[in-house]
């Protein structure tokens, strides 16, 4: 019988839930896997190329980043920056431009690897929770598969420095680091981030437009013809809005673990349906294309950057539909999710203060409880 | 000498006396206060500090060596029939018993069934809903002294001064609602209320919400304010033996379980057994423990040592083993929101959080966490793992400072 | 009345406007997408600035406490016309590019500030260092934000149609670098490391002080 | 183009395209200064709305009837608009602590800071000349123009400020890296929050 002496003490509860961060970062990637390799299968070499440089970049940063704030591994570090920049740009130079991706994931793995190891004194270095993997995921998942290899590279390190770890790292960024990105590159380089759209196993090799580019000018009369390749083999569009079913289909197993709960997507794409139909134009086809899924499901559901209670979940999830369903219809561009997103990321704050739940037993005299 | 919600006692005993079963051993003047009585005979050894289960120090504490004999003091007499006594002397007896809240908080019954005359009260809940997950002890309690628990349910009603009582018991106890309705069949003021079986259930103010649908308005807000008195099963068993017997309160059913404890029981033990005895009695632990807990899983507190004796307000006993034994480092708030689901007082408890770790209590006010009942639903959900429960409950103590320093 | 040199220099980096009395933002903000911009609305404002500064020492002891504040806007507004004038008049071009910024130069806070907090309690000699060392602290701001954001944003720097700097054509601009929110963000990182560069020298100054390798307290921004 | 649309569109354009904070850089000495207090945000936006809004009519008024006719305009509206902005808030302010002590409480403190707050100039002068902002949409406004054009900037600056002051409460207590911290990080939030903005443009061709 152990005496007293050797017991644990420490705070309640003693029981914990066993759900970590890590574990539902890793059932997020599983539910974007389902899209990801069937884009993987539709974009070929292309596609993957974008979704490696993106995951391995992001997670390149998360790395460094940590390392410099942390003080360890100062000078390794650095290296490993300043060698990742400065080598695919001397490969590029010489002319091997097709290596010069091929470099890059080269030495940013090797750095990730030997940074995930155990040092040799026996500490771990550094802990990936996964979050990072997540979002250079869904970055590449919102970029069209034929960029150029570095702008998924540059991306990523838009998204995870300035994104999210300028904020002071995982849950308390704004705004969705994947989305600041895509917003950015999208003001910088316009020209590359709106074409390189690929024609999928098609007969067309390339094709400049997205459906909804088609719809925007009219170029598309019957819409109809587009919810069959929407659905599953989409014509044109970004590497993540190949197939709305494959998404929904990982949505649906998110639902079904309580990774995420119903109320943005239903009433993000609920809002989107109502505003299509108050603006005269298809729901069905708004709902299926572009990043209407993705967005809804994967996007505006992140917890960090979207209100926590329900209602203002509800909130969140109308504005964001209407707003993405204004911009598309009204506006010069053809597509709204990320602005939308972004947008609300950015009221975020304000909802969640203003629909705070009315604490147990507590009458609320009129509006506010400031005393 | 301090077991109880409320002001300790003072010893009435020294080193040397022999005391007997039933024997007050320890007093206060105070209102909020109850009697403590010896749970054996034998001779005091010693009246001195010793550890205290939830206190986590060391309070005044009488040791008595058992003589085994377990001689009974005169005083203890059977006090009649509940017909034959006024509500003042039913206060009295309970009080003189020493009769506290059996749930877990063991705060004075003498004092929750003597409400101010401007509160009226028109409902009596027994609150059979389980405290916490893991502990039985108020289902057997209900299964096997059912007509026990009535007949305390009924003095507690008469000292309250209410006419109409409801049992409330957790819908997957089948056995314990079956034995209860019949108990209650005889008496048709008396009903029984099926609950969902879901934490924190037990609690008083859920339990309300639950059966009655009113909300008790937060601290200082008690179930008085909106008409209702709760009790646990187990205090009223142990007014129904006040009142047969005479006997005070000396004993309690105490669950011993977790996942070393070879035999896991409910057990009926004398009020400062050791913690180790009764693990003992259980068939001893199959693995070193890492961690012995007073009270359940989610509100319970971790021991340093099982030389700790049972109390009043000792609900159950958990043994842990380090398999069972969460130590993750916390990490960052990922805003999930599941602290805001699971919070059955509908806080927000990461803001809380937030603004207590950045020493902001002004904003952290905001969020109430005055109102925090310190279940730990929200740290049980928590994914990374952080501390909510502590953090709430840092500010609460920097705001009632602030409050008080104005 | 005695000279003083701290005058001239404290607008450059102690109490540089921008970067730490944090006035005058809104124009350095708009204006800093050119580098050639930048040097016009500097001249701008150390024009306005000084002339204004030594006015308003000037009058000040006829100058009633009550209503200063109007009178202050009123000799501002003046000068702030003549430039208004001149650069329409002269440079029709860069004035289009300024555009509103010229006439808000009014209530441009920098000015209304150093009236405030400087000229009006200053004599004329010391206020016209003031409005000199202030004005050239905002522009040297300005410079640099134009030179990060024009360069990175367009890929070279051209002045009067001249290309100064050019990255070559092989770097892809990234045009974000001269939208708004380009603007917000090489300010704030602008102001982020002067920051580190100043807590850098402290504890270089701590650590010579102390002779020690121990860490010395950080020295925390603003 | 109806009368309805123009008033819409003449608002949307004030309150979101050309966000008067985020995408114009006007006013922004206000905006960083008291965003770190909802509630000094909530009263400066109260008492901006209001400044304006009459400040905008006396310039449309002073400019229709007097400065263009005599044709001066172009030398004296910087003076003339600055003054009258600068006297009426004076004249205001004496008038609100004499006649209403409540609203006095509520936005006293913020009325002289208002004086030097660019928005108020800005929006005078765009109502009077118009093309001073370089919206798209400019033109001769009449009188319900301007108070819609007003309306929606003025509403725009609120809602900016209001929506940064609840974002500060979160940022502000993030454990962002040292150099960065307090305001730096208060401008890279404004950058984001610039970019969600900057979304809009181009919404119903603005």
């Amino acid at each position: 019988m152990a005496g007293g002496g050797n017991l644990v003490v420490t705070v309640s509860p003693h029981i914990k839930s066993p759900e970590t961060t890590g574990s539902i970062m890793r059932l997020v990637l599983l539910g974007l896997l389902p899209a990801t390799l069937w884009a993987c299968v539709l974009f070929g070499i292309s596609g993957i190329a974008v979704i490696a440089i993106s995951v391995i970049t992001a997670l390149f940063c998360e790395v460094t980043w940590h390392n410099l704030r942390d003080g360890k591994g100062t000078g390794r570090t650095w290296f490993a920056l300043v060698s990742s920049l400065v080598v695919p740009i001397g490969v590029s130079a010489a002319g091997l431009g097709r290596a010069a991706p091929a470099a890059a994931i080269a030495l940013m793995s090797a750095f990730i690897l030997s940074e995930a190891g155990i040092s040799r004194q026996g500490e771990r270095r550094h802990s990936f929770d996964g979050s990072a993997a997540v979002t250079g995921l869904l970055l590449a998942l919102v970029l069209p598969p034929l960029v150029p290899w570095w702008i998924p590279f540059v991306g990523a390190f838009i998204a995870i420095w300035l994104g999210k770890e300028i904020f002071g790292g995982l849950g308390y960024n704004v705004f969705n680091p994947a989305l600041v990105a895509r917003a950015i590159l999208v003001l910088s380089w316009p020209a590359h981030l709106t074409a390189g759209w690929f024609r999928s196993l098609g007969i067309d090799a390339t094709s400049k437009a997205t459906p909804l580019m088609l719809a925007k000018t009219g170029a598309a009369a019957d819409l109809t013809a587009y919810y069959a390749p929407l659905l599953l083999n989409n014509p044109g569009g970004c590497i993540g809005e190949v197939s709305a079913f494959l998404l929904l289909v990982g949505g649906a197993m998110l639902l079904w673990k309580r990774v995420i709960t119903w109320e943005i997507p239903v009433t993000y794409l609920g809002a989107m349906a109502v505003a299509s139909v108050l603006m005269g134009v298809d729901p069905v086809f708004h709902l299926l294309a572009g990043g209407a899924v993705l967005g809804a499901v994967f996007m505006a559901t992140d917890y960090v950057t979207s209100p926590v209670s329900s209602r203002g979940k509800i909130v969140f999830g109308i504005m964001c539909g209407a707003i993405t369903m204004l911009l598309r219809v009204y506006s010069k561009a053809p597509e709204g999710v990320t602005s939308a997103i972004l947008f609300m990321n950015m009221v975020t704050p304000l909802i969640d203060r203003s629909t705070m739940p009315r604490p147990f037993g507590v009458v609320r005299a009129g509006r506010g409880v400031r005393k | 000498m301090h077991q109880h919600t409320g002001a300790p006692c003072e010893p009435l005993v020294k080193k040397g006396d022999r005391v007997l079963v039933g024997q007050k051993i320890g007093e206060s003047k105070a209102y909020v206060s109850a009697p403590v009585h010896s749970s054996v005979s034998g001779t005091v050894v010693a009246v001195e500090p010793r550890q205290h289960p939830a206190l986590l120090r060391s309070v005044a504490s009488v040791v008595i060596e058992s003589d085994g004999a377990f001689e009974v003091d005169p005083s203890v007499k059977p006090r009649g029939e509940i017909d034959s006594l006024s509500r003042d002397e039913l206060r009295q007896i309970i009080r003189e018993a020493g009769i506290v809240g059996l749930g877990g908080a063991a705060f004075p019954t003498s004092v929750k069934v003597s409400p101010p005359k401007d509160k009226k009260i028109d409902v009596f809940l027994l609150n059979g809903a389980e405290c916490e997950p893991y502990l039985t002890a108020d289902h057997r309690l209900m299964v096997e002294e059912a007509s026990d628990i009535v007949h305390g349910m009924l003095a507690l009603m008469k000292a309250v001064g209410v006419e109409k009582g409801i049992v409330c018991i957790e819908d997957n106890k089948p056995d314990a609602i079956d034995a209860m309705s019949k108990a209650v069949a005889d008496f048709p003021n008396l009903g029984t209320a099926v609950v969902k079986t879901k934490y924190p259930q037990g609690g008083e103010k859920q339990l309300i919400k639950a059966v009655l649908g009113r909300e008790v308005p937060p601290p200082p807000g008690l179930p008085m304010d909106v008409g209702v008195v709760v009790n646990n099963v187990g205090t009223a068993a142990a007014v129904a033996a006040a009142l047969r017997t005479g006997m005070p309160l000396i004993e309690r059913v105490v669950t011993v379980t977790g996942s070393p404890v070879r035999e896991p029981a409910n057990l009926r033990v004398r009020l400062g057994t050791s913690f180790r005895e009764l693990i003992e009695q259980c068939g001893g632990l199959s693995e070193k423990p890492a961690k012995i807990i007073a009270g359940g899983p989610m509100m319970g507190i971790a021991q340093s040592s099982d030389e700790v004796p049972v109390i009043k307000g000792t609900s159950g006993i958990l043994v842990m083993s380090e398999h069972d034994t969460v130590l993750d480092e916390p990490t960052n708030c990922i805003r999930c929101g599941r602290c805001v689901e699971a919070c059955p007082m509908f806080l927000m408890p990461l803001y809380i959080r937030m603004y207590a770790e950045a020493g902001r209590w002004d904003l952290a006010a905001r969020y109430s966490p005055a109102n925090c009942m310190e279940c730990g639903s929200c740290a049980y959900e928590c994914p990374a793992r952080i501390p909510l429960v502590q953090w709430i409950k840092i500010a609460k103590a920097e705001i009632a400072a602030a409050k008080g320093g104005r | 009345m005695r000279v003083r040199l701290i005058d001239l220099t404290r607008g450059l980096v102690q109490e540089n406007p921008l970067l730490r009395l944090m006035i005058g933002l809104c124009s350095a903000l708009a204006v800093s997408v050119k580098v050639e911009n930048t040097i016009f609305m500097g001249l701008a404002v150390i024009f306005v600035l000084t002339l204004s500064n030594i006015v308003i020492s000037a009058i000040r002891p006829v100058t009633p406490d009550n209503i200063r504040i109007p009178i202050f806007l009123v000799v501002v507004s003046s000068f702030v016309t003549i430039v208004d004038l001149v650069l329409k008049a002269y440079f029709p071009e860069v004035y289009a590019r300024l555009g509103v910024w010229i006439p808000l130069i009014v209530v441009n806070c920098i000015i209304l500030g150093r009236a405030e907090a400087f000229a009006y309690r200053n004599g004329i000699l010391a206020s016209t260092l003031d409005g000199l060392g202030m004005g050239a602290g905002y522009t040297l701001v300005l410079i640099v934000m134009g030179i990060v954001r024009e360069l990175l944003g367009t890929g070279s720097i051209t002045m009067m149609g001249v290309t100064l700097i050019s990255l070559g054509t092989g770097f892809q601009a990234p045009t974000f670098m001269i939208t708004f929110p380009g603007a917000f963000l090489t300010f704030g990182l602008i102001m982020g490391a002067l920051n580190k560069a100043q807590s850098a020298l402290a504890e270089r100054a701590a650590r010579r002080a102390t002779g020690s390798a121990g860490r010395p307290t950080p020295v925390g921004g603003v | 183009m109806g009368e309805v649309q123009r008033y819409f569109l003449i608002f949307l354009g004030a309150l979101l395209i050309y966000n008067i904070l985020l995408i114009r850089f006007i006013a922004l000495c206000s905006y960083f200064g008291i965003s770190n207090s909802m509630d000094t945000s909530i009263g400066m936006s109260l008492a901006v709305i209001f400044v304006m809004m009459v400040s905008s009519t006396l310039s449309w008024g002073l400019w229709n009837y007097v400065l263009a006719p005599l044709g001066i305009g172009e030398f004296l509206y910087i003076p003339v608009f600055i003054f009258v902005i600068a006297s009426f808030v004076q004249l205001e302010e004496m008038f609100i602590r004499k006649t209403a002590p409540t609203l006095y409480k509520a936005m006293g403190i913020y009325l002289p800071l208002i004086t030097t707050n660019c928005a108020v100039l800005a929006a005078a002068t765009e109502v009077a000349k118009p093309g001073f902002l370089k919206m798209s949409i400019a033109y001769n406004y009449t009188l319900p123009e301007a108070w819609v054009y007003t309306f929606g900037v003025a509403l725009g600056y609120s809602a900016a400020l209001i929506l940064f002051a609840a974002i500060r409460e979160r940022v502000d207590f993030a454990p962002v890296p040292g150099p960065l911290r307090g305001y730096p990080m208060a401008f890279v939030t404004s950058a984001l929050m610039s970019l969600a903005f900057t979304g809009f443009a181009g919404l119903f061709g603005l």
